[in-house]
């Protein structure tokens, strides 16, 4: 963003213009990458459903890391898996954000202890913007994650990506 | 409809000496130990023979029996050496409705047991993941790999009593 | 309208230019519409409410998806190859964009009153075929590959379905301009072709069984030519994850869901010019009864793209109730069952103009 | 000279939008028809039977619910069938009731994921969300027993968490009379839809003595058309004091034991499990549920085999204990992990887009097959 960087005189009245615009447009349509990990996918599937409706957000299941905006990490994160969700993460075009869906991947759940074969949390290996607590968390509660993440970019400012 | 004692009669006369003894005391199922490398010609005779026909293996589980010497080895973890690696296969008549439970027991330093993959075709994924968390190696199975673990697992058999977790795998540290 | 414009300026170009324009800024609208009525449409029919917090009642849901599709990283795979991969979205929608020179809106409002217009359009929008098969190969992406040998078998194949129908009602209608075909439907239902043509006489009953069979059997092989379900093979989710737009992110993407939705609009403009009266309106006009003959051409406008939006929201609604046909599925339906009955039609609709 | 033509390994990858989670398929193809088949499992392992061996006998309940999470209900069942026959302890009658009506309840809501999963792998997109939003309503039931919608932890050893809620009964019986017009619904959209019919009819055809061999169970040894259920052959907890059917696989569309016929099983049995659930909910007797609840689990040495009927196939606890308060081993038989050694067998021959549909016809859970 190297031409909006240049500090006008009189101010930021075209920048925040600007910055709102593009903030509101990131924030109003995540699309996220469609894949679901374990017990948690099914509460995503059911926030997609009909009873609790993502879509309202503007929020699609998209199937290529290509097109998707988003990742909802939902469910447990194996070190056999996080391998391929490093590279899913890297596939993603830029302004990408991660919410971290249930507490096995926010830190390795009920698995923590004892799980030889789980990653204790998927933030040891990409970086997380929002976590969702819970086991599996209700779907309203995943629905006030992705709120969450929408009040972030909402202020995220051009000039300095605040991550 | 047999009961496991007529079934081990049968089976004493077949084999003789390679099945080694029933055990009826223990609790809830009788138990009929054979010896590792006959449990293919066992499992041939179960299935074809007419009046038994366990003709599907339920289940097929390795058990690390713990039961060999403890020592400390040098930074004071505890490794058992000597005692078995056994596995319980569990057989079951769909047309004639009756039951059976083999267990055979291998030694753990080289466990091996013939694979039973060409009579029940269940057996080859069991057999697998028996190999994957206890390293029990079945004697001619088609391809005998790790099945629930990273392929590149070196740090030795998970659900071994005495296995220890490895500090780190790819980059990633592994305990908490 | 390029010869009213041409009068005006005096200059070929700017009045090329303009006329390009109209069409251009038709799908630019039409495709930000079509995307939220298709989530609207879907929603609903799910028992959902579809996107509801962008705008009232997420009115503005595609112009927020378009301006953070502005904001993406073009990616472009190391090995992908780099010119075929940024030719073949502009060219899948040259094919679909140019389609529109010949579709006449209204009887002013009109690309170039070509004379071989149906002919015109049909060649043109197997070009989309080329584009496709370009971002199939060069995405060096095995998913999009195959998306991309399907789709193009299927296009190709379900022109002829197509062509054999068009071939029929140019038969009937003696003229291949749209003007003049959507002209002689006048402007009341039952003289549509889908009702037997204008000439009234016994002919006319004898053609209606022929013309529905014939209505049918262009708008499957239209369906599939667009690739909407049941035929979306090439982008079917479930198997080839994305088809041929695996590797396209941002803009590029954009590009084909453009010329997705603007192919929607040209199927669904060409079969009502067809069957259905073109820009004629069923009921006679607003303008003759109020004595404004100015008023005519913007209600012809008016019901063209009523009667368009409505044959794009039937392929919505077939979208979301029907599964999806698998690929020698759907080719011995195109070869097999398409093309002999296309003939058999051709053949009686012959005999019967003959009469 | 025959023209060289090599086949081409396609990997449907663990992140596939109808693998049902983290499976990978390894396809060899040839031009577009399988060659070979080699699912690659092990993406969820979440080592449940090394935490089976650290916790005591009531802490491994919430592990079970994890492993099919689509059936936890089930899960919880066969574990406490399995402990309490090492145990040898009687459960109230009232208990009985409750956990068998639990359990057909959730193989109704499973079966519901299973029947909407496999009708979105081939395109209808609609029909899975008309399913969703009958499960609404059991998810509710659930959550009004034990407060939980998808992992409920209810069956303890010998008795249940919570006591049913006073209407339990009443909404039950709702839930039942609409439930059944929705399964004509379900008929009229997408059992006899022409081209749901024309992708799975005769597509992954299993003949029954492969099934056998394979340790097949459940609805995909049913569709090739041996009534085998456990309910009724090998019938624990109150299964015998009911009657209902077994349906099987009768190739109404294609031949016996293809893709359709897996499918049409499920479909029939949600209306058996409905017809247990008519019977077991009006004569709930009454008592206290936790009363057979033993202060210390601790069971004698010996082994246990105890197999129920979970929605995909036969969940059998294989459980040795020696005689202390955690089980010495726990092997856990997940229908799912058999039933997807068939993809190599069911899919050769066919094209990539059958293996979606044999895939969601076998009806796999990950969090089972990698346990």
């Amino acid at each position: 963003m190297g031409l909006l960087d240049k500090e006008f005189s009189d101010g930021n009245i075209v920048i925040t213009k600007v910055e709102d615009l593009f903030n509101w447009a990131r924030l109003s349509s995540i699309w996220q990458l469609g894949f679901g990990l374990a017990c948690c996918a099914i509460e995503m599937m059911a926030t997609s459903a009909s009873h609790y409706d993502f879509d309202r957000f503007g929020v699609i299941p998209r199937n290529t890391p290509r097109q998707a905006d988003a990742i909802i990490i939902s469910g447990t994160v194996t070190l056999k898996m996080a391998i391929r969700i490093k590279r899913l993460y890297e596939q993603m075009p830029d302004p990408k954000y991660i919410i971290s869906m249930g507490s096995c991947s926010n830190c390795g759940g009920p698995y923590w202890e004892h799980g030889y074969h789980v990653l204790k949390g998927v933030d040891r290996v990409i970086p997380v913007d929002v976590y969702v607590p819970g086991c599996p968390p209700r779907p309203e509660a995943l629905l006030e994650g992705l709120l969450k993440l929408q009040e972030k970019i909402r202020n995220e400012s051009l000039r300095t990506h605040s991550v | 409809m047999k009961n496991p004692e007529e079934i081990f009669e049968i089976l004493k006369k077949e084999f003789g000496e390679s099945i080694l003894a029933i055990d009826k005391d223990v609790p809830t199922e009788p138990i009929i130990a054979v010896d590792p490398m006959y449990i293919n010609k066992v499992g041939q005779f179960l299935r074809e023979h007419e009046e038994l026909k366990f003709d599907s293996l339920m289940v097929l589980s390795g058990v690390d029996d713990a039961n060999g010497t403890k020592i400390k080895d040098e930074d004071e973890t505890e490794v058992i050496s000597g005692g078995t690696l056994s596995v319980y296969y569990h057989l079951h008549s769909v047309y004639l409705k009756h039951k059976i439970t083999l267990k055979v027991s291998t030694p753990r330093d080289n466990p091996k047991a013939e694979s039973v993959e060409s009579i029940w075709k269940t057996a080859d994924w069991h057999e697998r993941e028996a190999y994957d968390m206890f390293g029990i190696i079945f004697l001619n199975h088609p391809d005998l790999r790790r099945i629930l673990m990273p392929y590149d697992w070196e740090a030795g058999y998970p659900l071994r009593k005495d296995y220890k977790n490895p500090e780190f795998y790819q980059g990633m540290k592994v305990p908490y | 309208m390029y010869q009213f414009l041409f009068n005006i300026t005096g200059n070929e170009i700017i009045a090329g230019l303009i006329t390009a324009c109209i069409p251009l800024v038709f799908i630019l609208i039409f495709v930000l519409f079509a995307v939220w009525f298709e989530r609207k449409v879907s929603a609903h029919m799910q028992d959902r409410l579809g996107p509801m917090r962008v705008g009232w009642h997420g009115v503005l849901q595609t112009v927020a998806d378009f301006v953070k599709m502005l904001q993406k990283e073009d990616i472009i795979a190391t090995e992908a190859d780099r010119k075929l991969f940024s030719i073949a979205p502009v060219l899948v929608f040259a094919g679909s964009f140019a389609a529109y020179a010949a579709i006449p809106f209204s009887s002013k409002l009109l690309g170039s009153e070509v004379e071989v217009g149906i002919f015109y359009v049909i060649a043109i929008s197997s070009l989309v075929v080329a584009g496709i098969l370009m971002a199939g190969w060069s995405s060096n992406n095995k998913y999009s590959l195959l998306g991309a040998m399907r789709s193009a078998a299927q296009i190709v194949s379900y022109e002829i379905p197509t062509a054999l129908v068009v071939l029929s009602m140019v038969m009937l209608t003696g003229t291949l301009s749209l003007d003049k075909m959507s002209q002689m439907q006048t402007a009341h239902f039952w003289d549509w072709n889908i009702f037997g043509g204008p000439t009234f006489g016994f002919a006319k009953f004898l053609l209606i069984p022929f013309m529905f069979v014939g209505f049918l059997i262009v708008y499957i092989s239209t369906l599939a030519e667009v690739n909407r379900t049941p035929f979306d093979i090439p982008e079917a989710e479930s198997e080839l994850v994305a088809g041929y737009f695996t590797e396209y992110v941002g803009m590029k993407w954009a590009m084909f869901m453009l010329s997705e939705y603007a192919n929607m609009f040209s199927v669904s403009a060409i079969i009502t010019i067809l069957f259905f009266g073109g820009y004629q309106s069923p009921v006679g006009y607003l303008g003759n009864t109020l004595g404004a003959p100015a008023l005519i051409p913007f209600e012809q406008g008016i019901w063209f793209i009523a009667k368009g939006i409505f044959f794009v929201f039937v392929q919505m609604w077939l979208r979301w109730t029907l599964p999806r046909l698998r690929v020698d599925q759907l080719m011995t339906v195109c070869w097999k069952y398409l093309i002999p009955y296309a003939f058999i039609n051709l053949i009686i609709i012959g005999i019967i103009t003959l009469l | 000279m025959a023209l060289k033509t090599e086949t081409m390994v396609l990997n449907m990858g663990p992140q596939h939008p109808s693998t049902h989670g983290v499976l990978r398929l390894e396809l060899e193809l040839e031009g577009e028809v399988i060659v070979n088949v080699k699912p690659h499992i092990g993406y969820l392992h979440r080592c449940f039977e090394k935490h089976a061996e650290v916790m005591t006998y009531p802490q491994v309940i919430p592990y079970t619910d994890r492993m099919d999470y689509l059936a936890s209900m089930s899960n919880n069942f066969g574990y406490v069938v399995a402990v309490e026959k090492l145990l040898g302890i009687q459960v109230p009658d009232r208990v009985q009731y409750i956990r068998v009506i639990m359990a057909e309840l959730q193989r109704i809501a499973s079966h519901l994921v299973a029947l909407g999963t496999n009708g979105l792998d081939i395109g209808a997109f609609t029909p899975f969300l008309y399913l969703f939003r009958d499960r609404e309503h059991i998810l509710s039931l659930f959550e009004m027993t034990c407060g939980a919608r998808l992992l409920y932890n209810y069956m303890w050893v010998g008795g249940l968490s919570h006591d049913i809620h006073p209407d339990f009964v009443r909404l039950t019986k709702e839930f039942v009379n609409y439930f059944r017009p929705t399964i004509t619904e379900l008929n009229n959209l997408l059992t006899f839809n022409k081209i749901f019919i024309e992708r799975t009819a005769n597509i992954g055809i299993l003949p029954l003595d492969t099934a056998i061999n394979f340790g097949a169970t459940g609805p995909v040894l049913r569709g090739s058309g041996l009534a085998f259920d456990l309910r009724r052959e090998d019938p624990y907890s109150i299964y015998d004091r009911f009657n209902f059917e077994i349906p099987t696989g009768k190739g109404l569309v294609g031949t016996i034991g293809d893709c359709w016929d897996r499918y049409y099983v499920r479909v029939l049995e949600m209306e058996q499990s409905l017809r247990i659930i008519e019977q077991a909910i009006d004569p709930i007797p009454e008592g206290d549920v936790q009363s057979a609840i033993p202060k210390r689990v601790k069971p004698p040495k010996g082994t246990v085999y105890s197999r129920t009927e979970n929605p995909r196939g036969e969940l059998g606890y294989f459980i040795i204990s020696d005689g202390n308060v955690n089980p010495f081993r726990i092997k856990v038989r997940g229908p799912s992990f058999v039933n997807l050694e068939l993809m190599g067998e069911l899919c050769k021959g066919h094209l990539v887009a059958d293996v979606i549909a044999i895939l969601g016809s076998i009806d796999i859970v990950l969090g089972e097959v990698d346990r």
